[in-house]
């Protein structure tokens, strides 16, 4: 799977669990949560901190 | 243009011209075919930015006998009635622009749907024409039906709040449901066309089909207009289900004191028997005993029904409509006529088809 | 009962009862729903032996403002039109009670419609009433328009029949086609509606749906209709397809000598240009390029359209109706209307949805 | 037979020879299915009284290649574990029999599921068998898998009951709903093959295609399952949408103290992380952010989620299963595996489908 | 890499890594389900360039209990296994770097599947990697089976033309079918899955559902391998249907001498009965009693049936498939399996579900 | 309807038959053809003259 031995280690932003990210993420970046989910902006690299991104409403359409 | 005519159920010899904004769309579309096969209304336009000069035939496959084809939005005719079914901000932006090319300006997007520019700023991001605020008036009959006559400019309700209000207008009425009562939830579920012709990836044939997905959990818009309208609010939830067309709402009351069966039909028969476009369909025999979407798919009709649940005294209320005739474009037509003072029912006969599999 | 009217588009003020036998079942209901909505038309009985005493709206719940209910089919009132919708075998032999009853008699079932007893020994279990045969007209506007002013009794074509007769007309008409010309497959998908309201296990919802599903692989009854009234015999296939309305036949055709698109649309506008209900829908733009049953779900139209294959000289034909309506209800009605003289659309204008799904 | 082996996601080399009683029917297949594929049941017989001597594949297509023919269940053959898919009624009436014949007796109906005959006399008609009522174990894994092991008599949750416990569980677990909560809606939205094989007029594809009917809106029996597994009283309605397998529970909470989504996740992620079925799925991306059916469809997962309505401090709860599998077969199967101290997730590794339509 | 195990029906200890480009698409999740699942496959990447970095859950909810993240198409890992389900065009440009970061390629588009660079002129916009051409082998295991052991370049068959080709290879094996025959005509119906996940218009809910539309009347791209691998051009004509998986081919033959149905299971039973996917279906009781992909959705399962029409001489073959299953990435995984020497069924061993509907 | 008096007369390339065009075409234009649907480009303006634009095969996926 996924090289884990280069694997970033953050703090999920919504259950507070540890997680692990690819290694070439960068700021700015939106990445799934693999906990939840959810989508999560990079805020910073050192230390990997991540925000929840807000969720794009026109996805969903109605 | 002609004078108006009482709505006394007669018919009405005056012709008014009309014009379709957003024509290539779903609830435009729905507005063409309405007002091509109304007795009182000539079709003189019908606008697209992305198929000028191409027929509305080609878009729409039901109307090829009609010989019109779309014309830029930014050329607009002088008409009577302008019907405006963009998405949500065009009309605000064009409402000017709207009234110089037409007296009457029917729009069916949410831009004028709440009385006030506080629920924009709420729900929407804030309003651009909030003087037009005061002039419009909500087309659904059954609710503002005594203050459509005469009205210039006409805001069509939305789907979704179309059918929860029908659904608990009767028990507002009665006092049966108030402010006061305790948590009112309304659990919906609607057809793709309700995401307009536009869909995105969520709108693919194989990743719409047969689903039962939550798309709108909590936080849905259109609980500004049932707040607005019937004065409580809602926890609302909306639901994709397979199907094209129809939006069905399910509302859990629990009145503060026990009611019957007589009263409830009591309240719904007050409140509707006199509406030629509502049914109350509620217990019975046969396949069909309470309101369903396909029942009224293709109408203009809404059905409500009711059940007790004795022991915990809950009354659930089910209200059927098709999102694209009774929740937009044929509440906007019955609307207009009302305005106009011509038949109620004009251009709006169509009862719907049985069988009928997910129209 | 009043004089007849002459069949020119315009309006007629004669009215004509009329009575549906088979009242609940899916044909019957849609003759219920035309008849009910038919300037000339008064329905004064609908039979069931099912439901006697029941509404009719709680069959068909589209009908529900119709103050009608069934009763049985014993106790025929004195009509001028008597419309049986009962399956195969009932007609033939209640023919001399339904003349009793009305004038004009309009069979939906398979009973009358092969010119001869000939045909009903070699397809069916034989025929009761030979001598009414000769009698009968084929339905169908578009094929036998011009023997039905008139006619006492009417015989309502096979759906399938008749999605693949209005397909393969025009090229018979001009010569395209004919009994020398080689294989010619028809290829039909079908709705749901089609097997009537008394389905069995394999009509069930969990097991009919999603279907592509070989019915009739060959030996269906609709090739009679077919080689009787186009003079051809052909490879006949039908599929069960997820819809609940609708016929679609694909027409395989070898012609001997090679055509021309400009030929093609010679023969078709040559034979449909003048007729209400069809419409060539043959390549183009947008998303609707051939015939589709969705795209006339609801109404009387028919669609036809063709491509060539060059490399092997094919011409493929595509035809799509409505089988409850074009295929049988609506086509009666039609006919009907061109019996008795009334205009020749009345009581047929509705031009269907969109978007629809799966009507 | 054979030891029991120990359940920790390994192997074992234990075969079990298995019955199952009702095998025509929808879930009676989808036991045969999973029993065939398991590698640790050899199916020995399946019963039937209408399909004798004829083939299991002939009833169930993707069980062609299984060689086995049905046979009647008055000549149970000796097995270690019977499994019985018949209409409710028939079990409490046969438990004799059945024990007769196996040793371990695992019923999908709703004959052993109550804890005490007073739940039968309020909700069913009473139960003929109520000594048994103690002796079974209610087969849900998730909420009953402690006192599974060593059970000889295992009774399948409901479908509908299954979802909701499974939404709800959590939030018991953590005390943020109780008996004292306020009302809990829980609004469900079911597929047709939950009224298994034998469908009546509403079951037929042209009636139930393209429906939102609500087919229980008030006093559906699961209420008691719910109240008996999680102590609450709730108010329940059930809609058949336009699916075959699924079952999708919405269920609207109202906590009295407010929680944030950390609470609910820590909640969630505390019932169910270690749980090898049981996926939550709430928010994120993408096209599938809530549980819906269609990403479970044939498979033994559940989904669950939720989100929060800060306006008015409600939680809706969403919960997804296939019936036939985590509803019904698939749970009985689990149950089994953990009674009989199999591997936890032996023969129930099917993951599901992308894209899928409506399974 | 380890050492090929002989395809024996036994298991193999094997394990290679493998990667799939295009892993965000329909078919590429298949892939990765199909290989996630494998005992012999272990995943090592999945590429888009569309969601770099998110996880492969997140686009296919059946597979979110898998660890892996989508990664850059131009960051080829080194694997054994490289599988390409890309639209048409991109691996005859990639297919240097394929192979310097695999052993073994199998693609799954239409760049490798015809003979020679003439054919790619004339269906296709020409070649750009001809060199390649000789090296691949087709994928479909009953046609080419022996072929494919060794093979380094497979080449996965398209769709309808694998429904078709399985459905008229028996015939021609027999002689019974050839150049000469006369016209062939394959009439199919297929799913909306078909079109991959990035359809337009056409492909949303509310136009596609319920549709019989002629999507590609004639002059359809798989004729070309129809040609190349059964010797004999046919008429083709593709529907889209009402389902999301699937591919139904009707092929209509006209033998030149007549054939009995002895000859046919013959030459069928002749052609299928060693192998391992496929089933003759073809008359019969039930409700399943010719091939129809439903009941081979998710499943590698191909059935054929037959039928003859006496009256003119015709054979109407029945052939259905998930054309994302035999159609592409489980012919693909079979194919892979024969490649490498692996036991034939590894990885393919689901069957399918009952009942099931529109999957 | 459309405004008949200004509108364009020109030979549908397919039929032969008169059909009517929008006053406002440009050359260069796809418009359909009232008689056939079909696409047709606008060739030349005085005389009129449509030739059949070639089908878009992209919308029709596969
Ligand atoms: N669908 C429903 O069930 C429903 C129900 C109630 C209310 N509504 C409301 O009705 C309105 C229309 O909905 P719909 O579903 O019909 O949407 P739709 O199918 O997406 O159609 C939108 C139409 O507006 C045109 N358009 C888009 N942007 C425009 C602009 N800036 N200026 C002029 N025209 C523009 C589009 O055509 P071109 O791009 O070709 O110009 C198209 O004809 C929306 O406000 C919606 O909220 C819809
Ligand atoms: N469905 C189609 O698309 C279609 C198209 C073309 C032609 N047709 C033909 O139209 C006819 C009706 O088809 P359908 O689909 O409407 O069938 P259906 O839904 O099964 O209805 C049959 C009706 O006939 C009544 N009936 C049955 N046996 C009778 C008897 N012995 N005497 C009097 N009434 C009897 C039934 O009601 P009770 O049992 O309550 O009396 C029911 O109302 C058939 O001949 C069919 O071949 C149907
Ligand atoms: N469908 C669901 O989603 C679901 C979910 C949860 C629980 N359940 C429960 O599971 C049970 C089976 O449901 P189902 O949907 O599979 O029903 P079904 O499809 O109607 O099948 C019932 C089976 O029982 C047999 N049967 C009927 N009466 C019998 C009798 N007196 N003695 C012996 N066999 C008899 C029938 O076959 P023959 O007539 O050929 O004997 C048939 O095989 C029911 O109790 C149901 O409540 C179903
Ligand atoms: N669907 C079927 O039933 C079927 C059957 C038989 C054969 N096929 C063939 O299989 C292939 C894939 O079909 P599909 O239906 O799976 O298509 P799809 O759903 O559209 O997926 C295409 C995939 O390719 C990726 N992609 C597109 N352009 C690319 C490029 N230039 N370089 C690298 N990756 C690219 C896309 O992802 P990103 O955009 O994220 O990179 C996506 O993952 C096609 O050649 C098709 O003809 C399909
Ligand atoms: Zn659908
Ligand atoms: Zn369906």
């Amino acid at each position: 799977m996924t090289n884990d031995t280069d694997a970033l280690i953050a703090e999920d932003p919504i259950t507070g669990e540890e997680i692990e990210l690819p290694a070439d993420v960068e700021v700015g970046e939106i990445i799934d949560s693999p906990v939840t989910g959810a989508e999560l902006e990079v805020i910073s690299l050192d230390p990997v901190v991540l925000e929840e991104a807000p969720e794009l409403e026109e996805d969903w359409g109605e | 243009m002609s004078d108006n005519a009482k709505a006394d159920g007669g018919t009405s010899d005056d012709t008014y011209t009309a014009s379709v904004v957003g024509g290539t769309g779903f609830t435009g579309g729905e507005l063409l075919r309405l007002l091509a096969g109304h007795p009182n209304f000539e079709v003189v336009q019908a606008t697209s930015r992305s198929n000028v000069n191409k027929t509305v035939g080609r878009t729409h496959p039901n109307l090829r006998d009609l010989d019109l084809r779309f014309s830029d939005p930014d050329d607009l005719e002088s008409v009577d009635v302008l019907f405006a079914a963009t998405p949500h901000g065009v009309s605000m932006e064009a409402i000017d622009e709207f009234f110089e090319a037409a007296d009457t300006v029917v729009d069916l997007s949410a831009d004028f749907r709440l009385p006030d520019a506080a629920g924009y700023d709420e729900w929407y991001d804030g309003h651009v024409s909030p003087e037009y605020l005061d002039r419009a008036e909500y087309a659904l009959p059954e609710l503002n039906g005594e203050n459509l006559p005469g009205a210039e400019l006409i805001a069509g309700g939305g789907c979704n709040a179309t059918a929860t209000i029908l659904g608990l207008k009767p028990l507002v009425d009665e006092g049966v449901l108030g402010p006061e009562t305790g948590e009112v939830v309304v659990d919906v579920k609607v057809g793709s066309s309700e995401g307009g012709a536009g869909g995105g990836a969520a709108s693919s044939h194989p990743e719409r089909s047969g689903v039962v997905r939550p798309y709108a959990p909590t936080g849905h818009r259109h609980e500004a207009e049932i707040e607005a309208y019937l004065g409580l609010s809602v926890s609302f939830t909306v639901h994709a289900v397979d199907m094209v067309r129809g939006a069905s709402a399910t509302c859990h009351v629990f009145p503060e004191e026990p009611v019957s069966k007589r009263d409830l039909w009591g309240a719904y028969r007050g409140a509707y028997a006199e509406e030629p476009f509502m049914r109350i369909v509620s217990g019975g025999g046969g396949v069909y005993r309470y309101p369903e979407p396909k029942a009224v798919a293709g109408t203009n009709y809404g059905e409500v029904g009711f059940e007790l649940d004795p022991g915990n005294r809950r009354i659930v209320v089910f209200s059927a409509i098709d999102n694209m005739m009774k929740g937009s474009a044929g509440q906007a037509v019955h609307a207009t006529n009302l305005a106009l003072g011509l038949p109620e029912t004009a251009g709006l006969e169509f009862g719907g088809l049985h069988p009928v599999g997910s129209p």
